[in-house]
Protein backbone atom coordinates (compact mmCIF):
# COMPACT_ATOMS: atom_id res chain seq x y z
CA UNK A 1 0.00 0.00 0.00
CA UNK A 2 1.13 3.36 -0.90
CA UNK A 3 2.32 5.97 1.84
CA UNK A 4 -1.17 8.18 2.31
CA UNK A 5 -0.15 11.59 0.23
CA UNK A 6 -0.39 14.29 2.70
CA UNK A 7 1.47 16.15 -0.12
CA UNK A 8 -1.40 18.52 -0.85
CA UNK A 9 -1.42 19.61 2.97
CA UNK A 10 1.67 20.98 2.69
CA UNK A 11 1.54 25.02 2.93
CA UNK A 12 4.46 27.00 2.04
CA UNK A 13 6.00 29.45 4.00
CA UNK A 14 4.11 32.11 5.19
CA UNK A 15 5.46 35.46 6.37
CA UNK A 16 3.46 38.54 8.37
CA UNK A 17 6.21 41.86 9.24
CA UNK A 18 4.34 44.16 11.85
CA UNK A 19 5.41 46.80 14.25
CA UNK A 20 5.44 45.07 17.82
CA UNK A 21 2.15 46.52 19.29
CA UNK A 22 -0.09 45.18 21.61
CA UNK A 23 -2.84 46.50 18.49
CA UNK A 24 -1.14 44.57 16.09
CA UNK A 25 -1.49 41.11 18.26
CA UNK A 26 -4.84 39.94 16.86
CA UNK A 27 -4.02 40.37 13.29
CA UNK A 28 -0.78 38.24 13.54
CA UNK A 29 -3.27 36.13 16.02
CA UNK A 30 -5.76 35.73 13.09
CA UNK A 31 -2.77 35.18 10.60
CA UNK A 32 -1.65 31.55 12.25
CA UNK A 33 -4.72 30.26 13.38
CA UNK A 34 -6.79 30.69 10.04
CA UNK A 35 -3.89 28.94 8.32
CA UNK A 36 -3.89 26.58 11.15
CA UNK A 37 -7.56 25.53 10.12
CA UNK A 38 -6.66 25.29 6.88
CA UNK A 39 -4.19 22.48 7.50
CA UNK A 40 -6.71 20.76 9.64
CA UNK A 41 -5.43 21.01 13.28
CA UNK A 42 -8.12 20.14 15.82
CA UNK A 43 -10.21 23.12 17.86
CA UNK A 44 -8.31 21.88 21.23
CA UNK A 45 -4.91 21.96 19.40
CA UNK A 46 -5.47 25.55 17.83
CA UNK A 47 -6.58 26.79 20.83
CA UNK A 48 -2.78 26.01 22.57
CA UNK A 49 -1.08 27.14 19.03
CA UNK A 50 -2.59 30.27 20.15
CA UNK A 51 -1.85 30.42 23.45
CA UNK A 52 1.61 29.32 22.69
CA UNK A 53 2.02 32.27 19.91
CA UNK A 54 -0.18 34.76 22.52
CA UNK A 55 2.65 34.17 24.75
CA UNK A 56 5.81 34.57 22.35
CA UNK A 57 3.96 37.60 20.75
CA UNK A 58 3.26 39.42 23.74
CA UNK A 59 6.89 39.18 25.43
CA UNK A 60 8.41 40.50 22.20
CA UNK A 61 6.02 43.47 22.31
CA UNK A 62 6.63 44.00 26.21
CA UNK A 63 9.83 43.17 26.75
CA UNK A 64 12.01 42.93 23.23
CA UNK A 65 12.26 46.47 22.92
CA UNK A 66 12.84 48.54 25.72
CA UNK A 67 12.94 51.88 24.98
CA UNK A 68 13.18 52.45 21.04
CA UNK A 69 9.17 52.97 19.24
CA UNK A 70 7.82 49.83 18.60
CA UNK A 71 10.48 47.82 16.87
CA UNK A 72 9.71 44.90 14.22
CA UNK A 73 7.78 41.54 14.53
CA UNK A 74 8.40 38.79 11.53
CA UNK A 75 6.02 35.62 12.02
CA UNK A 76 7.37 32.65 9.58
CA UNK A 77 4.73 29.88 9.41
CA UNK A 78 5.07 26.47 7.59
CA UNK A 79 3.05 23.29 7.50
CA UNK A 80 4.89 20.72 6.21
CA UNK A 81 3.54 17.70 4.23
CA UNK A 82 3.82 15.08 7.53
CA UNK A 83 1.13 17.11 8.93
CA UNK A 84 3.26 19.53 11.80
CA UNK A 85 3.16 23.40 11.68
CA UNK A 86 6.63 25.35 11.96
CA UNK A 87 6.73 28.86 13.54
CA UNK A 88 9.61 30.74 13.55
CA UNK A 89 9.51 34.24 15.93
CA UNK A 90 12.01 36.75 15.21
CA UNK A 91 12.44 40.39 16.65
CA UNK A 92 15.83 42.41 16.70
CA UNK A 93 15.28 43.28 20.27
CA UNK A 94 17.55 42.41 23.07
CA UNK A 95 19.41 39.40 23.32
CA UNK A 96 17.34 36.85 25.19
CA UNK A 97 16.85 33.19 25.07
CA UNK A 98 13.60 32.15 26.80
CA UNK A 99 14.44 28.40 27.24
CA UNK A 100 17.14 29.89 29.76
CA UNK A 101 14.40 30.64 32.36
CA UNK A 102 13.78 28.48 35.26
CA UNK A 103 10.47 26.69 35.41
CA UNK A 104 8.21 28.34 38.66
CA UNK A 105 7.47 26.66 41.48
CA UNK A 106 3.83 24.82 40.49
CA UNK A 107 4.16 23.43 44.55
CA UNK A 108 3.84 26.69 46.45
CA UNK A 109 1.62 28.05 48.47
CA UNK A 110 -1.08 30.52 47.20
CA UNK A 111 0.91 33.69 48.97
CA UNK A 112 4.25 32.64 47.95
CA UNK A 113 3.41 32.35 43.97
CA UNK A 114 5.05 35.11 42.00
CA UNK A 115 2.93 37.35 39.85
CA UNK A 116 3.94 36.26 36.11
CA UNK A 117 6.89 34.17 34.87
CA UNK A 118 4.25 31.71 33.25
CA UNK A 119 4.24 32.33 29.85
CA UNK A 120 7.19 30.78 28.83
CA UNK A 121 6.78 28.02 30.99
CA UNK A 122 3.30 27.84 29.14
CA UNK A 123 5.08 28.22 25.92
CA UNK A 124 7.27 24.87 26.72
CA UNK A 125 4.79 22.67 28.01
CA UNK A 126 2.37 23.20 24.99
CA UNK A 127 4.63 22.68 22.24
CA UNK A 128 6.20 19.68 20.35
CA UNK A 129 10.04 21.28 19.91
CA UNK A 130 10.90 24.31 20.96
CA UNK A 131 14.31 26.33 20.17
CA UNK A 132 16.24 29.57 20.12
CA UNK A 133 19.24 31.16 18.59
CA UNK A 134 20.45 34.49 17.75
CA UNK A 135 21.46 35.24 14.28
CA UNK A 136 22.13 38.77 13.10
CA UNK A 137 21.20 40.48 16.08
CA UNK A 138 17.96 38.77 15.54
CA UNK A 139 16.15 36.67 18.09
CA UNK A 140 14.39 33.72 16.82
CA UNK A 141 12.59 31.22 18.36
CA UNK A 142 11.58 28.22 16.18
CA UNK A 143 8.48 26.16 17.71
CA UNK A 144 7.03 23.21 16.19
CA UNK A 145 3.07 22.01 16.66
CA UNK A 146 1.82 18.58 15.68
CA UNK A 147 -1.94 17.78 15.41
CA UNK A 148 -1.89 16.63 18.39
CA UNK A 149 -0.05 17.21 21.47
CA UNK A 150 1.48 14.16 23.25
CA UNK A 151 3.45 14.94 26.92
CA UNK B 1 -14.54 39.23 27.65
CA UNK B 2 -17.38 39.80 29.36
CA UNK B 3 -18.30 39.65 33.28
CA UNK B 4 -21.83 39.36 34.78
CA UNK B 5 -23.09 40.10 37.83
CA UNK B 6 -25.50 37.11 39.44
CA UNK B 7 -26.16 37.72 42.92
CA UNK B 8 -24.98 39.46 46.38
CA UNK B 9 -25.44 38.33 49.49
CA UNK B 10 -23.54 40.32 52.10
CA UNK B 11 -19.70 40.25 51.25
CA UNK B 12 -20.32 37.34 48.32
CA UNK B 13 -20.87 37.89 45.28
CA UNK B 14 -21.59 36.06 42.47
CA UNK B 15 -20.75 36.78 38.54
CA UNK B 16 -19.67 34.65 34.91
CA UNK B 17 -16.60 35.17 33.18
CA UNK B 18 -17.03 34.51 29.53
CA UNK B 19 -15.16 35.25 25.81
CA UNK B 20 -11.31 35.24 26.48
CA UNK B 21 -9.12 36.66 29.10
CA UNK B 22 -6.06 37.08 26.81
CA UNK B 23 -3.13 39.83 27.18
CA UNK B 24 -5.53 42.49 25.81
CA UNK B 25 -8.59 41.78 27.82
CA UNK B 26 -7.28 40.52 31.34
CA UNK B 27 -7.03 44.16 32.75
CA UNK B 28 -11.00 44.52 33.03
CA UNK B 29 -10.54 41.44 35.09
CA UNK B 30 -8.25 43.68 37.92
CA UNK B 31 -10.05 46.49 37.76
CA UNK B 32 -13.45 45.18 38.12
CA UNK B 33 -12.48 43.37 41.13
CA UNK B 34 -11.36 46.67 42.61
CA UNK B 35 -13.92 47.90 42.07
CA UNK B 36 -16.03 45.43 43.88
CA UNK B 37 -13.62 45.34 46.81
CA UNK B 38 -14.35 48.96 47.13
CA UNK B 39 -18.56 48.01 47.58
CA UNK B 40 -17.28 46.04 50.86
CA UNK B 41 -17.05 42.39 49.08
CA UNK B 42 -14.61 40.38 49.61
CA UNK B 43 -15.47 37.01 48.49
CA UNK B 44 -16.02 35.97 45.07
CA UNK B 45 -17.49 32.75 42.92
CA UNK B 46 -17.36 33.12 39.02
CA UNK B 47 -18.93 30.73 36.93
CA UNK B 48 -16.15 30.40 33.83
CA UNK B 49 -18.33 28.34 31.64
CA UNK B 50 -18.45 30.55 28.86
CA UNK B 51 -14.99 31.76 29.13
CA UNK B 52 -13.55 29.98 25.95
CA UNK B 53 -9.71 31.44 26.27
CA UNK B 54 -7.46 31.94 29.10
CA UNK B 55 -3.57 32.83 28.41
CA UNK B 56 -1.12 33.84 31.25
CA UNK B 57 -2.09 37.27 30.91
CA UNK B 58 -5.45 35.97 32.41
CA UNK B 59 -3.82 33.84 34.79
CA UNK B 60 -1.79 36.98 36.46
CA UNK B 61 -5.32 38.70 36.78
CA UNK B 62 -6.60 35.96 38.69
CA UNK B 63 -3.43 35.14 41.18
CA UNK B 64 -3.42 39.12 41.99
CA UNK B 65 -6.89 38.41 42.41
CA UNK B 66 -6.67 35.43 44.76
CA UNK B 67 -4.31 36.91 46.46
CA UNK B 68 -5.97 40.19 47.09
CA UNK B 69 -8.76 38.58 48.69
CA UNK B 70 -6.99 36.88 50.87
CA UNK B 71 -5.39 39.11 52.31
CA UNK B 72 -9.14 40.58 52.96
CA UNK B 73 -9.85 37.60 54.80
CA UNK B 74 -12.18 36.22 51.62
CA UNK B 75 -11.69 33.65 49.18
CA UNK B 76 -11.74 33.46 45.00
CA UNK B 77 -13.86 30.50 43.72
CA UNK B 78 -13.96 29.28 40.26
CA UNK B 79 -16.61 26.79 38.79
CA UNK B 80 -17.44 24.90 35.49
CA UNK B 81 -14.13 25.51 33.96
CA UNK B 82 -13.93 24.30 30.19
CA UNK B 83 -11.54 21.47 28.78
CA UNK B 84 -8.85 23.55 27.23
CA UNK B 85 -8.64 26.37 30.68
CA UNK B 86 -8.99 23.76 33.20
CA UNK B 87 -5.61 22.72 31.09
CA UNK B 88 -4.05 25.49 31.58
CA UNK B 89 -5.00 25.49 35.43
CA UNK B 90 -3.37 22.60 35.72
CA UNK B 91 0.18 22.96 33.97
CA UNK B 92 0.46 25.96 36.03
CA UNK B 93 -0.65 24.20 39.04
CA UNK B 94 -3.13 26.86 39.69
CA UNK B 95 -5.90 24.00 40.26
CA UNK B 96 -3.83 23.75 43.91
CA UNK B 97 -4.03 27.29 44.63
CA UNK B 98 -7.51 28.08 43.36
CA UNK B 99 -10.91 26.29 44.56
CA UNK B 100 -12.22 25.50 41.43
CA UNK B 101 -15.98 23.58 41.46
CA UNK B 102 -17.91 21.00 38.90
CA UNK B 103 -20.55 24.17 38.62
CA UNK B 104 -21.84 27.13 40.81
CA UNK B 105 -24.17 24.82 43.44
CA UNK B 106 -21.01 22.46 44.37
CA UNK B 107 -18.79 25.88 44.81
CA UNK B 108 -21.55 27.24 47.33
CA UNK B 109 -21.90 24.20 49.27
CA UNK C 1 4.89 78.39 12.08
CA UNK C 2 6.63 74.87 11.81
CA UNK C 3 5.02 72.44 9.74
CA UNK C 4 2.59 69.84 11.48
CA UNK C 5 4.30 67.04 12.88
CA UNK C 6 2.56 63.94 11.78
CA UNK C 7 5.98 61.69 12.02
CA UNK C 8 4.14 59.63 15.03
CA UNK C 9 1.84 58.58 12.59
CA UNK C 10 4.10 56.97 9.65
CA UNK C 11 3.97 53.36 9.84
CA UNK C 12 7.18 51.32 8.91
CA UNK C 13 7.29 48.64 6.16
CA UNK C 14 4.79 45.73 7.02
CA UNK C 15 4.82 42.83 4.98
CA UNK C 16 2.34 39.48 4.51
CA UNK C 17 3.06 36.76 2.29
CA UNK C 18 0.71 33.64 1.51
CA UNK C 19 -0.74 31.49 -1.01
CA UNK C 20 -2.87 33.66 -3.44
CA UNK C 21 -5.91 31.74 -2.71
CA UNK C 22 -9.51 33.16 -2.41
CA UNK C 23 -9.20 31.71 1.32
CA UNK C 24 -6.84 33.95 2.40
CA UNK C 25 -8.59 37.13 0.86
CA UNK C 26 -9.71 37.63 4.16
CA UNK C 27 -6.79 37.98 6.33
CA UNK C 28 -4.69 40.30 3.26
CA UNK C 29 -8.22 42.28 3.96
CA UNK C 30 -7.48 42.33 7.21
CA UNK C 31 -4.07 42.89 7.65
CA UNK C 32 -4.67 46.30 5.26
CA UNK C 33 -7.58 47.69 6.82
CA UNK C 34 -6.42 47.21 10.57
CA UNK C 35 -3.24 49.22 9.34
CA UNK C 36 -5.24 51.73 7.61
CA UNK C 37 -7.63 52.53 10.37
CA UNK C 38 -4.16 52.88 12.92
CA UNK C 39 -3.66 55.44 10.14
CA UNK C 40 -6.58 57.29 10.82
CA UNK C 41 -8.35 56.98 7.38
CA UNK C 42 -11.74 57.86 7.24
CA UNK C 43 -14.23 55.02 7.61
CA UNK C 44 -15.29 56.00 3.56
CA UNK C 45 -11.63 56.17 2.63
CA UNK C 46 -11.26 52.73 4.54
CA UNK C 47 -13.85 51.14 2.60
CA UNK C 48 -12.80 52.62 -0.47
CA UNK C 49 -8.89 51.23 0.22
CA UNK C 50 -10.86 47.94 0.59
CA UNK C 51 -12.49 47.58 -2.41
CA UNK C 52 -9.28 48.65 -4.21
CA UNK C 53 -7.56 45.96 -2.72
CA UNK C 54 -10.24 43.28 -3.42
CA UNK C 55 -10.15 43.97 -7.03
CA UNK C 56 -5.82 43.98 -7.29
CA UNK C 57 -5.99 40.31 -4.97
CA UNK C 58 -8.86 38.87 -6.55
CA UNK C 59 -6.75 39.41 -9.98
CA UNK C 60 -3.70 37.55 -8.84
CA UNK C 61 -5.76 34.90 -7.59
CA UNK C 62 -7.60 34.09 -10.07
CA UNK C 63 -5.71 34.96 -13.39
CA UNK C 64 -1.52 35.18 -12.38
CA UNK C 65 -0.95 31.67 -11.89
CA UNK C 66 -3.44 29.40 -14.18
CA UNK C 67 -1.29 26.42 -14.33
CA UNK C 68 0.24 25.53 -10.94
CA UNK C 69 -0.88 25.28 -8.06
CA UNK C 70 -1.71 28.57 -6.12
CA UNK C 71 1.92 30.47 -5.86
CA UNK C 72 2.82 33.41 -3.64
CA UNK C 73 1.37 36.64 -3.29
CA UNK C 74 3.05 39.35 -1.10
CA UNK C 75 1.45 42.53 0.13
CA UNK C 76 3.72 45.63 1.47
CA UNK C 77 2.38 48.37 3.03
CA UNK C 78 3.53 51.46 4.22
CA UNK C 79 2.35 55.00 6.13
CA UNK C 80 4.27 57.75 5.16
CA UNK C 81 4.46 60.50 7.27
CA UNK C 82 2.56 63.25 4.81
CA UNK C 83 -0.29 60.83 5.94
CA UNK C 84 -0.19 58.74 2.24
CA UNK C 85 -0.54 55.23 2.30
CA UNK C 86 1.89 52.90 0.08
CA UNK C 87 0.57 49.55 -0.97
CA UNK C 88 2.90 47.05 -2.95
CA UNK C 89 1.25 44.04 -4.37
CA UNK C 90 3.95 41.29 -6.15
CA UNK C 91 3.26 38.00 -7.54
CA UNK C 92 5.75 35.99 -9.51
CA UNK C 93 2.52 34.98 -11.90
CA UNK C 94 2.28 35.51 -16.12
CA UNK C 95 3.29 38.90 -16.85
CA UNK C 96 0.20 41.47 -16.52
CA UNK C 97 0.17 44.94 -16.95
CA UNK C 98 -3.47 46.11 -15.38
CA UNK C 99 -3.17 50.17 -16.64
CA UNK C 100 -2.75 48.83 -19.88
CA UNK C 101 -6.72 47.68 -20.21
CA UNK C 102 -9.05 49.75 -21.91
CA UNK C 103 -11.85 51.26 -19.86
CA UNK C 104 -15.07 49.94 -19.80
CA UNK C 105 -17.93 51.73 -22.27
CA UNK C 106 -19.89 53.41 -19.82
CA UNK C 107 -22.24 54.35 -22.09
CA UNK C 108 -23.08 51.26 -23.27
CA UNK C 109 -26.91 50.06 -23.05
CA UNK C 110 -27.76 47.22 -20.54
CA UNK C 111 -27.54 44.31 -22.75
CA UNK C 112 -24.38 45.43 -24.89
CA UNK C 113 -22.47 45.67 -21.60
CA UNK C 114 -19.87 43.24 -21.03
CA UNK C 115 -19.72 40.65 -17.70
CA UNK C 116 -16.71 41.59 -16.51
CA UNK C 117 -13.75 44.30 -16.72
CA UNK C 118 -14.58 46.51 -14.07
CA UNK C 119 -12.16 45.54 -11.20
CA UNK C 120 -9.15 47.36 -13.03
CA UNK C 121 -11.19 50.42 -14.15
CA UNK C 122 -12.25 50.90 -10.12
CA UNK C 123 -8.70 50.08 -8.97
CA UNK C 124 -7.83 53.42 -11.23
CA UNK C 125 -10.62 55.77 -9.96
CA UNK C 126 -10.45 55.22 -6.33
CA UNK C 127 -6.05 55.59 -5.93
CA UNK C 128 -4.09 58.29 -5.92
CA UNK C 129 -1.28 56.64 -7.85
CA UNK C 130 -0.92 53.43 -9.25
CA UNK C 131 1.76 52.29 -11.08
CA UNK C 132 3.24 48.82 -12.31
CA UNK C 133 6.80 47.61 -13.64
CA UNK C 134 7.95 44.27 -13.88
CA UNK C 135 11.08 43.22 -11.86
CA UNK C 136 12.97 39.68 -11.05
CA UNK C 137 9.75 37.97 -12.95
CA UNK C 138 7.42 39.38 -10.70
CA UNK C 139 4.30 41.96 -11.16
CA UNK C 140 4.89 44.99 -9.14
CA UNK C 141 1.82 46.85 -8.35
CA UNK C 142 2.38 50.08 -6.29
CA UNK C 143 -0.71 52.03 -5.06
CA UNK C 144 -1.00 55.03 -3.53
CA UNK C 145 -3.95 56.36 -1.16
CA UNK C 146 -4.62 59.97 0.07
CA UNK C 147 -6.59 60.38 3.55
CA UNK C 148 -9.36 61.73 1.05
CA UNK C 149 -9.75 60.82 -2.77
CA UNK C 150 -9.57 63.86 -4.98
CA UNK C 151 -11.01 63.44 -8.26
CA UNK D 1 -24.22 38.62 2.85
CA UNK D 2 -27.80 38.02 3.86
CA UNK D 3 -30.66 37.72 0.55
CA UNK D 4 -34.30 37.79 2.41
CA UNK D 5 -37.42 37.32 0.85
CA UNK D 6 -39.74 40.47 1.96
CA UNK D 7 -43.15 39.52 -0.40
CA UNK D 8 -44.16 37.76 -3.74
CA UNK D 9 -47.08 39.58 -5.53
CA UNK D 10 -47.46 37.70 -9.17
CA UNK D 11 -43.97 37.43 -10.81
CA UNK D 12 -42.77 40.05 -8.51
CA UNK D 13 -40.62 39.83 -5.60
CA UNK D 14 -39.15 42.03 -3.39
CA UNK D 15 -36.49 41.24 -1.69
CA UNK D 16 -33.40 42.82 1.12
CA UNK D 17 -29.91 42.81 0.26
CA UNK D 18 -27.22 42.85 3.49
CA UNK D 19 -23.78 42.70 4.62
CA UNK D 20 -20.92 42.48 1.66
CA UNK D 21 -20.96 41.53 -1.66
CA UNK D 22 -17.57 40.44 -2.74
CA UNK D 23 -15.72 38.21 -4.48
CA UNK D 24 -16.83 35.69 -1.73
CA UNK D 25 -20.01 35.88 -1.42
CA UNK D 26 -21.68 37.35 -4.48
CA UNK D 27 -22.42 34.06 -5.88
CA UNK D 28 -24.89 33.42 -3.41
CA UNK D 29 -27.03 36.16 -5.09
CA UNK D 30 -26.76 34.80 -8.45
CA UNK D 31 -27.73 31.22 -7.45
CA UNK D 32 -30.51 32.67 -5.29
CA UNK D 33 -31.60 34.72 -8.68
CA UNK D 34 -31.89 31.68 -10.56
CA UNK D 35 -34.04 30.19 -7.74
CA UNK D 36 -36.43 32.53 -7.92
CA UNK D 37 -36.76 32.35 -11.73
CA UNK D 38 -37.73 28.12 -11.47
CA UNK D 39 -40.18 29.66 -8.89
CA UNK D 40 -41.93 31.74 -12.31
CA UNK D 41 -40.38 35.03 -11.13
CA UNK D 42 -39.02 37.99 -13.37
CA UNK D 43 -39.29 41.24 -11.54
CA UNK D 44 -37.28 41.58 -8.74
CA UNK D 45 -36.79 44.60 -6.31
CA UNK D 46 -34.17 45.00 -4.05
CA UNK D 47 -33.41 46.77 -0.95
CA UNK D 48 -29.98 47.92 0.05
CA UNK D 49 -30.08 49.61 2.57
CA UNK D 50 -28.20 47.56 4.82
CA UNK D 51 -25.59 46.71 1.63
CA UNK D 52 -22.56 47.93 3.36
CA UNK D 53 -19.73 46.86 0.84
CA UNK D 54 -19.76 46.45 -3.04
CA UNK D 55 -16.66 45.24 -5.26
CA UNK D 56 -16.49 44.25 -8.95
CA UNK D 57 -17.64 40.80 -8.43
CA UNK D 58 -20.94 42.06 -6.96
CA UNK D 59 -21.12 44.35 -9.91
CA UNK D 60 -20.92 41.15 -12.67
CA UNK D 61 -23.33 39.51 -10.11
CA UNK D 62 -25.95 42.58 -10.72
CA UNK D 63 -25.22 43.02 -14.11
CA UNK D 64 -25.79 39.14 -14.84
CA UNK D 65 -29.45 39.18 -13.36
CA UNK D 66 -30.17 42.54 -15.03
CA UNK D 67 -29.48 41.14 -18.29
CA UNK D 68 -31.17 37.31 -17.51
CA UNK D 69 -34.37 38.92 -16.57
CA UNK D 70 -34.56 41.52 -18.79
CA UNK D 71 -34.22 38.57 -21.68
CA UNK D 72 -37.51 36.87 -19.84
CA UNK D 73 -39.20 40.47 -20.05
CA UNK D 74 -38.89 41.27 -16.40
CA UNK D 75 -36.67 43.57 -14.55
CA UNK D 76 -34.41 44.40 -11.26
CA UNK D 77 -34.50 47.12 -9.35
CA UNK D 78 -32.44 48.22 -6.48
CA UNK D 79 -33.57 51.08 -3.73
CA UNK D 80 -32.22 52.79 -0.85
CA UNK D 81 -28.65 52.22 -1.42
CA UNK D 82 -26.06 53.77 0.73
CA UNK D 83 -23.28 55.86 -0.16
CA UNK D 84 -20.51 54.04 -0.71
CA UNK D 85 -22.16 51.68 -2.63
CA UNK D 86 -24.01 53.93 -4.89
CA UNK D 87 -20.20 55.87 -5.47
CA UNK D 88 -19.60 52.13 -6.83
CA UNK D 89 -22.50 52.35 -9.06
CA UNK D 90 -22.01 55.98 -10.71
CA UNK D 91 -18.25 55.42 -11.64
CA UNK D 92 -19.16 52.28 -13.12
CA UNK D 93 -22.08 53.58 -15.07
CA UNK D 94 -24.73 50.87 -13.65
CA UNK D 95 -26.77 53.56 -12.68
CA UNK D 96 -27.78 54.43 -16.57
CA UNK D 97 -28.34 50.39 -16.84
CA UNK D 98 -30.38 49.90 -13.68
CA UNK D 99 -33.09 51.47 -12.17
CA UNK D 100 -32.09 52.71 -8.62
CA UNK D 101 -34.72 54.33 -6.48
CA UNK D 102 -34.69 56.30 -2.71
CA UNK D 103 -36.88 53.44 -1.44
CA UNK D 104 -39.01 50.77 -1.85
CA UNK D 105 -42.02 52.56 -2.19
CA UNK D 106 -40.81 54.89 -5.13
CA UNK D 107 -39.88 51.43 -6.65
CA UNK D 108 -43.61 50.47 -6.61
CA UNK D 109 -45.07 53.31 -8.09
N1 LIG E 1 11.80 39.09 24.60
C1 LIG E 1 12.22 39.30 25.88
N2 LIG E 1 13.24 40.13 26.11
C2 LIG E 1 13.66 40.36 27.37
N3 LIG E 1 13.12 39.78 28.46
C3 LIG E 1 12.11 38.93 28.31
C4 LIG E 1 11.59 38.65 27.01
N4 LIG E 1 10.58 37.77 27.14
C5 LIG E 1 10.45 37.52 28.46
N5 LIG E 1 11.37 38.20 29.18
C6 LIG E 1 11.56 38.15 30.64
O1 LIG E 1 11.17 36.86 31.09
C7 LIG E 1 10.20 36.97 32.13
C8 LIG E 1 9.25 35.78 32.13
O2 LIG E 1 8.41 35.85 30.99
P1 LIG E 1 7.06 35.04 30.96
O3 LIG E 1 7.32 33.65 31.40
O4 LIG E 1 6.44 35.22 29.63
O5 LIG E 1 6.10 35.68 32.08
P2 LIG E 1 5.66 37.21 32.32
O6 LIG E 1 5.89 37.97 31.08
O7 LIG E 1 4.23 37.11 32.71
O8 LIG E 1 6.52 37.66 33.47
C9 LIG E 1 9.54 38.30 31.91
O9 LIG E 1 9.01 38.82 33.10
C10 LIG E 1 10.70 39.15 31.38
O10 LIG E 1 11.46 39.66 32.45
N1 LIG F 1 -2.95 39.17 -12.84
C1 LIG F 1 -3.51 38.95 -14.05
N2 LIG F 1 -2.91 38.13 -14.94
C2 LIG F 1 -3.46 37.92 -16.16
N3 LIG F 1 -4.61 38.48 -16.59
C3 LIG F 1 -5.26 39.31 -15.76
C4 LIG F 1 -4.75 39.58 -14.47
N4 LIG F 1 -5.59 40.46 -13.87
C5 LIG F 1 -6.59 40.70 -14.75
N5 LIG F 1 -6.39 40.01 -15.90
C6 LIG F 1 -7.25 40.07 -17.10
O1 LIG F 1 -7.87 41.35 -17.15
C7 LIG F 1 -9.28 41.22 -17.27
C8 LIG F 1 -9.99 42.39 -16.58
O2 LIG F 1 -9.85 42.32 -15.18
P1 LIG F 1 -10.82 43.12 -14.24
O3 LIG F 1 -10.95 44.51 -14.72
O4 LIG F 1 -10.36 42.94 -12.84
O5 LIG F 1 -12.27 42.45 -14.42
P2 LIG F 1 -12.74 40.92 -14.30
O6 LIG F 1 -11.72 40.16 -13.54
O7 LIG F 1 -14.04 41.01 -13.60
O8 LIG F 1 -12.88 40.48 -15.73
C9 LIG F 1 -9.60 39.86 -16.65
O9 LIG F 1 -10.81 39.34 -17.16
C10 LIG F 1 -8.37 39.05 -17.05
O10 LIG F 1 -8.54 38.55 -18.36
Amino acid sequence: MPPPNNSRKAIAPNLIELPAKLENLPLFMTFVCDQARQFDFTDKRTLEIELVLEEALVNVIEYAYPTERPGRLILHLEGKADGKLHLEIRDKGVLFNPLERAAPDLEAELMERPIGGLGIFLMKELTDGISWHRKDDENCLSIIFEPRHVK
Amino acid sequence: MEIKELKRENDLLTATLSGRMDAITAAEFTSQLENWITQELKSFTIDCGQLDYISSAGLRAILMAAKKVRSLDGKLQLAALQESVQTVFEISGFDKIIPIFANLDDAAS
